[in-house]
């Protein structure tokens, strides 16, 4: 038999004004289980809360009902207050007096009753209430970082300065990632490999920070605080220890005509390569598929001439496994290539470029020294043409996003072409120009203005070749449409930054959300932007959406702080408001049939599955399971589940029966 | 072998000699086309501007009389027809009250049962199979296949080849000893519609693709499209006018070019018929 | 019917509605005292069993209210809720339940004035359809007894 | 049916399958399920138009599981049973061999389930034109008068749970009507404890309910129950691209599209 | 009392119903909704159905409905205050058109009811219904009233049985008891003298199918048997059979509470249902359906019998006519009396 104390509180005039609180407190005396009722001035007060610790230890009360303000406003207040009590602090709830009734209806009879209603159903809530444990999760302090980019660099610092272990995974031989790849970066024009390279240092020599390259995710387990991987270190086919990055081999290597991944396809590659000078780490890998060793059997100069004998064919990848408290996902992105755009020619114009390959042109340390040469030829564009928007904003071609960044890098193409080619003519097609960002217009008013770049704003139809040139077709909207036809020697296609391949494998992998372009979906598009739906995986960078360098770099260290928060306690306690499955005596076990469709329905893959077995270990039943580190409390597994066989603390079946019962009647 | 056949007012009017040699090439290859009784027209090119209702019941009853005269294929040569068949065929399947309505209007019930061939996948399915051993006289000539808009166009609905850059005429060719050039104006719009109200501005379109076609050496034009033909053939003189020269390129009928290939007789290929002389 | 007035009972999220609810009060607005709110941590736990229980009951009306898509605390509850929505409202109306006295709605953390308007306009129109006699003539009590039915 | 049986006695000699689940004649010209364990046995089955009980009912029942692996003598309505159950979870093709019947009455093997999926989804649910027209019917009455209809309707059920016997997707341990804390649905056959069960049973249905009549044909009282599940199917279809069943398990209600109908809410 | 024969004309019978309604009597009787014949009550003639073997439900509701309240209750601060059911408001019930095999049930239902405790409500029921049985000229493949001691005409538990007489639809009446001259005191011009007719003649014919002396001797060595697996293997576990049955008296005892009232109610259950047996442990005795299935022969044709002295069947079926699974207990039971111990 429950043992209930209601305590009404006046909130000042703020409810008293128009609630008779002193006939509150008397109804509620008369119910069933309730042994103390009183009505106070101010409940949230020291004296106010000692009336309800007194009334706990004195009456032995085994519930408390506060009848004031909203319970988002005080329950914790209140919840504490019992607790010092001596009462567990779940045994309270709080009657929404002011909020929902006193200061939304007129002084009244009618108030008054609804007063004394909304505290009889938490009265009646509260005799189904239970004392409840917060739930305490241990904590690994270690962070697994996919991705060495920027944003993968940036958090993996961020976090191993915050002094937490970091295990930062790069797929390519180099982190670096596409940032590495850029020439100057807008709107300060400043060396993109000089500010990033040092960073990329600090990586490697970071004492907190284990580092593997040519490495991937290959599966996951747990849940938050408590991951388990497994890498997949892929084989370099080199002894890193003894490799001391002299390059003999890389110069000595026959195979030298393999298309460079970092120079997209416009410089070359030996088999055995560093993919830049300033790759880190600076050793080389084999590229297996190339290398005419592993294809034809014969070879093996790199073995002979490397002076430390560090080439070891036969290496195999290996599985390195670790334990993980958190995960921060920095997988970047990738863009069209030209060949997904039938009216440019399939990819078949050499010269038709993307905005990526213009960037190693213009690199200082790209195939062409940093001189803008057209592919083709080698010759200097005399006309050049940008086109924004190849692919973006086009729901014909599948991507009606707009990839943000394109405007931006476009001015800054133009504008360094504008700087190496003198005299040359440059023009840019656009829909609109997206120069949202600090100095970012100024920039694009500078290009345009400065430089005289050619801004043209309509649509490119159609690029062919005649007589060597490229013939790209629009329209000047700004003319009233009238059609443009442009000569060129190059063109430069802005293609649409789209979610890395693969990216849709690794959010299964990692149970995230990922949206309809498989770009990973953030948790609260407002409010949790690097949070994932799944509890201690994190997002940085361009992996979530096309980003440029500082919204990565700030997402970054916005995910290594909630990494770090996480880490500053050894366990980490939750609120115990969640699902659980009922258990019952064999040879039942539970009620629940395994029909599993509550793992659909669950926003948190927090439902998996459990064998129930025998001493001999056979398996009677497989049921479902609540992981308590996943679940956030929704409860729409509890209102879907045919059999009842999933409650929810706090709002569990019988509270939230009876309570509706008691609204109803008195 | 027998499919249903439905021609469409061109190919019993201005490009008679398309249908004839569509007739021809299908003779030669034991494929008889059996014209759907009581036909009408597709609605093409104004009905889908004027009234949504009306240009789907104008094909729908062509399709109904195909299905009730118990035709499974029909052979579509005109390139407006074969969209605005294929595109009703399609709303009809999307939207069955349309369907309803449509078939009210029509007092005939529609199953959707019939597939419709354009002229390229007719020659792929019955003709192309026993091409090669068929060729008698190599079309040995440089030739730049244009597809125009209609054979490709709406691309999600048709779903037939490349939009932007369809290589299907081409393969073709090939197959009867042609060179197909690559060039960029196979799909360039041609002016269509306007071949009889705005002459000048056919003239500077279809001038384009003629120009384009003659500069990368191109010695015939070879089209699918009836209007596309008459654009390219019968509007000659404007072109010539809008280049300012004289290009006599003769303009060809797939059908046609097979045609010579598999050493059908040129009249009965009625090449006599076109405006530009067909010397090759 | 001046002098009727309707029983409703309000099923909300913890997250949106009631806090909606509570800027209302907050912003002082005023609206009628029939409504009896009943909290949930999101509209995906609020089970269809309930509502028909706050039938049983003697309810006249009934608003169910969570947060707008997409802003679902949980990021998806509400979307579950609202195809269990469809197809409850789909067979109460095939039973003749009158889904006038349902009211559904999306009302997020900042919309205090729209909770206010709900609640106004639900009571407004139950006071014109009258109390639900329909429905509790078959909950009828005390029960009698049922014998060749 | 010879074949049926021959090859049902092949599954049993081979002990390939453990048990074969088929129809055997019953009284009064009716059919009825049959266990066949021992190849003799096989010899009782039979297969005619009579044969309208949904055996699916009986592959998720712990005595029969328990007999080792099922052979299940499906025809179409069965099929789709055994797919939903699959992708509840609750068959496989560890435990289960489907031996289809076409609409055509010709036997049909099924290497695994996905076989009998691709079979099945060639077909769509169709409601007979008689039940059509019953719920176009209820459909135009006034809300009022379908509350009485079917207050009448269901005042002759007295709650013996024929219905969820029958029906292959009610293999839950336990009925919410068999919950009692709280007690969801009265447990007493009144006016009230009727409308609440059938409601109940028609949502837990939603989107999973093949439309095979066995409900209906199961009540000893000829209620029209089954008219609230192919409402469902109706609505389903009307909402979200209708019902298929399919081993994937995404199913209908655990499941949403951000486009879902909104219109209906303030 | 010693039974009056008297014989009926054909369209008396309608003259007779009439009379009894305007002695403001109420009639329940076979009537025909969705195709199916089950007892309610009679506003007019024409609602009853004549031409049946037997009705899908048995004639029990009417002393023992599905659902009865047994009290009222509400909670106030001086205490609780019980209203127990008002006898009074028993009505007057006249069963129209019950067959022998159900006036038999009565018997053996009363059996139950009055075993270790006497049932107020139930007795009072009873004692306020007057049964007009009719004979059964029609018999069925589920039919074995014979076999376990009754007869398509065995006036057992009427108060009037009607038997057909003549080929021209006209009656034997059989009154049997006080209650039976009371009604036919009624309309004493209808009932005219002479009822010497030999009824055997216009008797279904119900052949002999097993002896359930026989039946009942095996039970006590098969309790451990297999058989009630196989037996059982069909059966889905509803329970359909229990609540057709005129003799299946389980009940489940529910407390309907709103707020601090509420009513506390008996209605059907079964033995059926898995949870019949569940206790709050999560135990479950009967754990499975063979073992339900046993306990239902066993209470009919073992238990009863020793505890009670009567069979709790009387053949008429109706259990395998409303089986979802064709359950055929004739079947069941024939090979139960063959069974080898």
């Amino acid at each position: 038999m429950s043992k209930i104390g209601v305590f009404v509180c006046h909130c000042g005039e703020n409810i008293s004004a128009t609630v008779d609180c002193a006939k509150v407190a008397e109804t509620a005396a008369k119910y069933e289980g309730v042994t103390f009722s009183v009505d106070y001035k101010y409940m949230c007060s020291d004296p106010g809360q000692s009336i309800i610790k007194n009334a706990i230890k004195e009456k032995g009360l085994t519930g408390v009902v506060v009848g004031s303000c909203s319970p988002r406003m005080h329950e914790p207040t209140f919840r504490k207050a019992c607790a010092e009590a001596g009462l567990n602090p779940y045994m309270c709830e709080m009657a929404n007096l002011r909020e929902h009734c006193s200061w939304v209806h007129e002084k009244a009879e009618s108030t008054t009753e609804k007063a004394i209603d909304l505290v009889r159903v938490l009265v009646e809530k509260v005799k189904y209430n239970q004392s409840l444990d917060a739930i305490k999760v241990p904590v690994t302090k270690t962070a697994l970082v996919i991705g060495g980019g920027i944003a993968g660099i940036q958090t993996s610092l961020d976090i191993a300065n915050a002094g937490h272990k970091v295990i930062l995974i790069e797929k390519d031989p180099s982190i670096g990632g596409h940032m590495s790849q850029l020439s100057e970066t807008f709107p300060t024009l400043d060396c993109s490999q000089c500010i990033l390279t040092p960073r990329m240092v600090e990586v490697a020599q970071h004492p907190n920070i284990t580092l593997y390259t040519y490495a991937e995710l290959e599966s996951l387990e747990g849940f938050i605080g408590n991951f388990k991987v497994k890498i997949r270190r892929k084989s370099k086919s080199i002894d890193e220890k003894l490799c001391t990055g002299c390059g003999m081999c890389t110069i000595k290597c026959p195979n030298k005509k393999i298309p460079s991944e970092f120079n997209e396809g416009l410089g070359k590659r030996t088999a055995i390569y560093v993919p830049f000078p300033q790759a880190v780490p600076n050793k080389p890998v084999i590229d297996r598929i190339n290398c005419t060793y592993y294809t034809k059997g014969k070879c093996r100069i790199c073995e002979k001439v490397c002076p430390t004998q560090a080439i070891r064919f036969d290496q195999e990848d290996q599985i390195v496994e670790a334990e993980i408290g958190a995960i921060v996902v920095a997988t970047g992105f990738a863009v069209k290539q030209p060949d997904f755009f039938p009216e440019y020619g399939y990819g078949k114009y050499a010269d038709v470029i993307t905005g990526l390959q213009f960037e190693r042109l213009a690199s200082a340390s790209g195939p062409t020294l940093g001189e803008i040469r057209r592919p083709s030829d080698g010759k200097i564009p005399e006309k050049i043409v940008f086109l924004s928007c190849a692919g973006s904003r086009d729901e014909a071609k599948g991507i009606p996003y707009c990839s943000k960044i394109c405007c931006m890098y476009i001015a800054k193409h133009a504008m360094l072409y504008q700087h190496k080619v003198h005299g040359g003519k440059s023009y840019v097609f656009y829909m609109d120009i997206r120069a949202g960002g600090k100095m970012y217009e100024e920039f694009v008013r500078r290009a345009i203005e400065d430089d005289g770049v050619n801004y043209i704003r309509g649509r490119v139809s159609r690029i062919y070749e005649k007589n060597g040139k490229l013939i790209v077709k629009g329209a000047d909207t700004l003319l009233n449409a009238m059609p443009v036809e442009i000569e060129a020697d190059m063109v430069v296609l802005a293609t649409a930054g789209i979610a890395n391949e693969g990216a849709e494998e690794l959010a299964q992998k990692l149970h995230v959300s990922y949206d309809s372009y498989h770009f990973f979906a953030e948790a609260h598009p407002k409010l949790k932007p690097v949070e994932t739906n799944t509890a201690g995986i994190f997002l940085a960078g361009a992996c979530q959406a096309p980003r440029d360098i500082p919204e990565s770099v700030a997402m970054a260290s916005g995910a290594a702080v909630k990494v770090a928060g996480l880490f500053s306690q050894d366990e980490l306690t939750r609120e115990p408001l969640i699902a659980f499955v009922n258990r019952q005596a064999p040879p039942v076990y539970s009620s629940c049939v395994g029909c599993f469709l509550c793992v659909s329905a669950c926003p948190y893959q927090a439902i998996e599955k459990e064998e129930i077995k025998n001493r001999n270990g056979e398996v009677l039943k497989t049921v479902a399971r609540v992981n308590p580190g996943l679940c956030q409390g929704c409860g729409t597994c509890v209102a879907f589940c045919r059999t009842k066989s999933i409650d929810i603390q706090g709002y569990t079946h019988e509270q939230v029966y009876s309570e509706v019962m008691a609204l109803l009647n008195d | 072998m027998t499919l249903g056949f439905y021609p469409g007012c061109s190919l019993k009017g201005s490009s008679r000699e398309y249908a004839e040699s569509v007739l021809a090439v299908a003779g030669a290859f034991d494929i008889f086309l059996e014209e759907i009784s009581d036909w009408n027209c597709c609605g093409a090119t104004a009905a889908h501007n004027i009234n949504r209702e009306l240009s789907v019941a104008l094909p729908a009853r062509i399709l109904s009389l195909a299905e009730k005269q118990g035709f499974e294929e029909i052979v579509v040569p005109c390139a407006a027809c074969f969209s605005r068949l294929t595109v009703t065929k399609h709303e009809l399947s999307a939207d069955p009250s349309l369907r309803e309505r449509i078939c009210e209007i029509n007092k005939m019930d529609y199953k959707g049962s019939v597939r419709i061939l354009n002229i390229i996948q007719m020659l792929d399915k019955y003709v192309t199979p026993s091409l090669e051993s068929r060729v008698t006289k190599p079309f040995d000539h440089k030739v730049a296949c244009y597809y125009g808009c209609y054979l490709v166009r709406p691309h999600e609905i048709l779903k037939f080849d490349r939009e932007e850059d369809p290589q299907s005429m081409d393969d073709l060719m090939l197959k009867i000893g042609a060179t197909p050039i690559d060039w960029a104006f196979k799909t360039e719009c041609c002016g269509a519609g306007l071949s009889v109200s705005r002459t000048r501005s056919v003239g500077r379109l279809s001038g384009k693709i003629i120009s384009d076609a003659v500069d990368r050496g191109a010695e015939a034009m070879v089209v699918v499209c009836p209007m596309c033909h008459s654009n390219l053939d019968m509007r000659r003189d404007a072109i010539n006018t809008f280049l300012g020269e004289k290009i006599g390129i003769p303009v060809l009928y797939v059908t046609q070019a097979i045609g010579l290939a598999v050493g059908i007789d040129r009249k009965a290929l009625a090449l006599q018929r076109h405006f530009v002389k067909v010397t090759i | 019917m001046e002098d009727f007035e309707p029983k409703i009972v309000a099923f909300v999220c913890n997250w949106c509605t009631y806090a909606g609810a509570d800027l209302t009060g907050t912003s002082r607005i005023k609206y009628a005292s029939n409504v009896r709110i009943i909290r949930f941590p999101c509209t995906g736990r609020i089970d269809y069993m309930l509502l028909i229980k706050a039938f049983d009951e003697g309810a006249d009306g009934i608003i169910v209210s969570g947060c707008h898509p997409n802003d679902c605390h949980y990021t998806s509850g509400n979307f579950h809720a609202r195809r269990r929505w469809i197809m409850f409202r789909a067979l109460c109306n095939f039973v003749g339940i009158d889904i006038r006295r349902i009211k559904f709605s999306w009302v997020s953390a900042a919309e205090g004035a729209k909770w206010a308007d709900i609640v106004n306009s639900t009571v407004s129109s139950i006071r014109e359809l009258g109390p639900y006699d329909e429905y509790k003539k078959v909950a009828g009590r005390p029960v009698k007894e049922v014998a060749h039915g | 049916m010879d074949d049926l049986i021959k090859r049902a006695k092949e599954l049993l000699e081979s002990s390939r399958v453990k048990v074969v689940i088929g129809y055997e004649n019953g009284t009064d010209g009716k059919t009825r399920a049959l266990f066949a364990e021992k190849p003799g046995d096989a010899d009782n089955l039979v297969f005619n138009s009579r044969c309208i009980m949904n055996l699916a009912a009986y592959v998720t029942k712990k005595e029969i599981r328990n007999k080792g692996k099922m052979a299940l003598i499906a025809t179409l309505p069965v099929m789709r049973a055994v797919i939903q159950l699959a992708s509840e979870y609750q068959v496989n093709d560890d435990n289960l061999l489907v031996l289809g019947i076409t609409p055509e009455s010709k036997l049909i093997e099924f290497k695994d389930l996905a076989e009998v999926e691709k079979f099945v989804h060639q077909f769509q649910i169709e409601i007979d034109s008689r039940n059509k027209e019953m719920l176009d019917k209820i459909e135009k009455m006034t809300p009022s008068e379908r509350w009485d209809f079917w207050i009448q309707e269901l005042s002759p059920c007295f709650k013996c749970y024929a219905c969820r016997a029958a029906c292959p997707m009610c293999y839950c341990s336990r009925c919410t009507v068999d919950f009692n804390q709280p007690q969801w649905i009265p447990v007493p056959s009144h006016e009230l404890g009727n409308l609440e069960w059938h409601i109940m049973r028609a949502i837990h249905l939603a989107g999973r309910c093949i439309d095979c009549d066995a409900c209906y044909n199961a009540c000893p009282l000829a209620i029209p129950l089954n008219l609230l599940t192919k409402r469902m199917l109706q609505d389903a279809r009307e909402n979200f691209g209708g019902y298929q069943p399919s081993l994937k398990a995404d199913h209908l209600m655990s499941t949403f599209k951000p486009e879902d109908k909104d219109n209906f809410i303030l | 009392m010693n039974i009056e024969k008297r014989y009926i004309r054909k369209g008396s019978l309608e003259k007779l119903f009439e009379i009894i309604k305007s002695d403001s009597r109420t009639v329940v009787g076979p009537s025909a909704r969705n195709d199916k014949i089950s007892f309610k009550k009679i506003e007019k003639y024409s609602e009853i159905t004549a031409d049946y073997i037997q009705t899908t439900q048995s004639a029990k509701e009417t002393a023992f409905p599905r659902t009865e309240k047994i009290l009222d209750y509400s909670k106030n601060s001086d205490g609780i205050s019980v209203i127990g059911t008002d006898l009074n408001e028993i009505p007057e019930i006249v069963l129209w058109g019950v067959r022998p095999c159900d006036t038999i049930g009565a018997g053996e239902l009363s059996a139950i009811f009055n075993w270790d405790y006497r049932d107020e409500i139930y007795n009072n029921r009873k004692s306020h219904i007057a049964v007009l049985g009719f004979s059964c000229s029609k018999a069925d493949e589920y039919c074995f009233c014979t076999s376990v001691g009754g007869n398509p005409g065995s006036t057992e538990g009427s108060d009037i049985l009607f038997t057909r007489a003549g080929d021209d639809g006209d009656y034997l009446a059989e009154i049997m008891t006080e209650k039976g001259l009371q009604i036919a005191s009624l309309a004493p011009d209808l009932f005219e003298k002479d009822g010497n007719v030999d009824k055997s003649g216009y008797l279904a014919k119900v052949p002999v199918k097993f002896d359930r002396e026989q039946v009942r001797e095996k039970l006590e060595k098969l309790f451990e048997s297999g058989m009630w697996v196989d037996q059982s293997l069909k059966c889905l576990g509803c329970g359909a059979c229990a609540y057709v049955c005129p003799t299946c008296a389980c009940f489940d005892i529910q407390d309907e509470a709103h707020g601090r009232s509420g009513s506390r109610i008996r209605c059907w259950d079964s033995c059926g249902f898995s949870i019949f047996t569940l206790h709050t442990s999560g135990h479950n005795p009967r754990e499975v359906q063979s073992q339900r299935w046993r306990q239902r022969i066993m209470h009919k044709f073992s238990y009863m019998p020793d505890r009670l002295a009567v069979y709790g069947c009387t053949g008429c079926g109706r259990c395998s006519r409303a089986c979802p699974a064709d359950m055929n207990i004739l079947e069941q039971l024939i090979s139960i009396q063959e069974a080898i111990v």
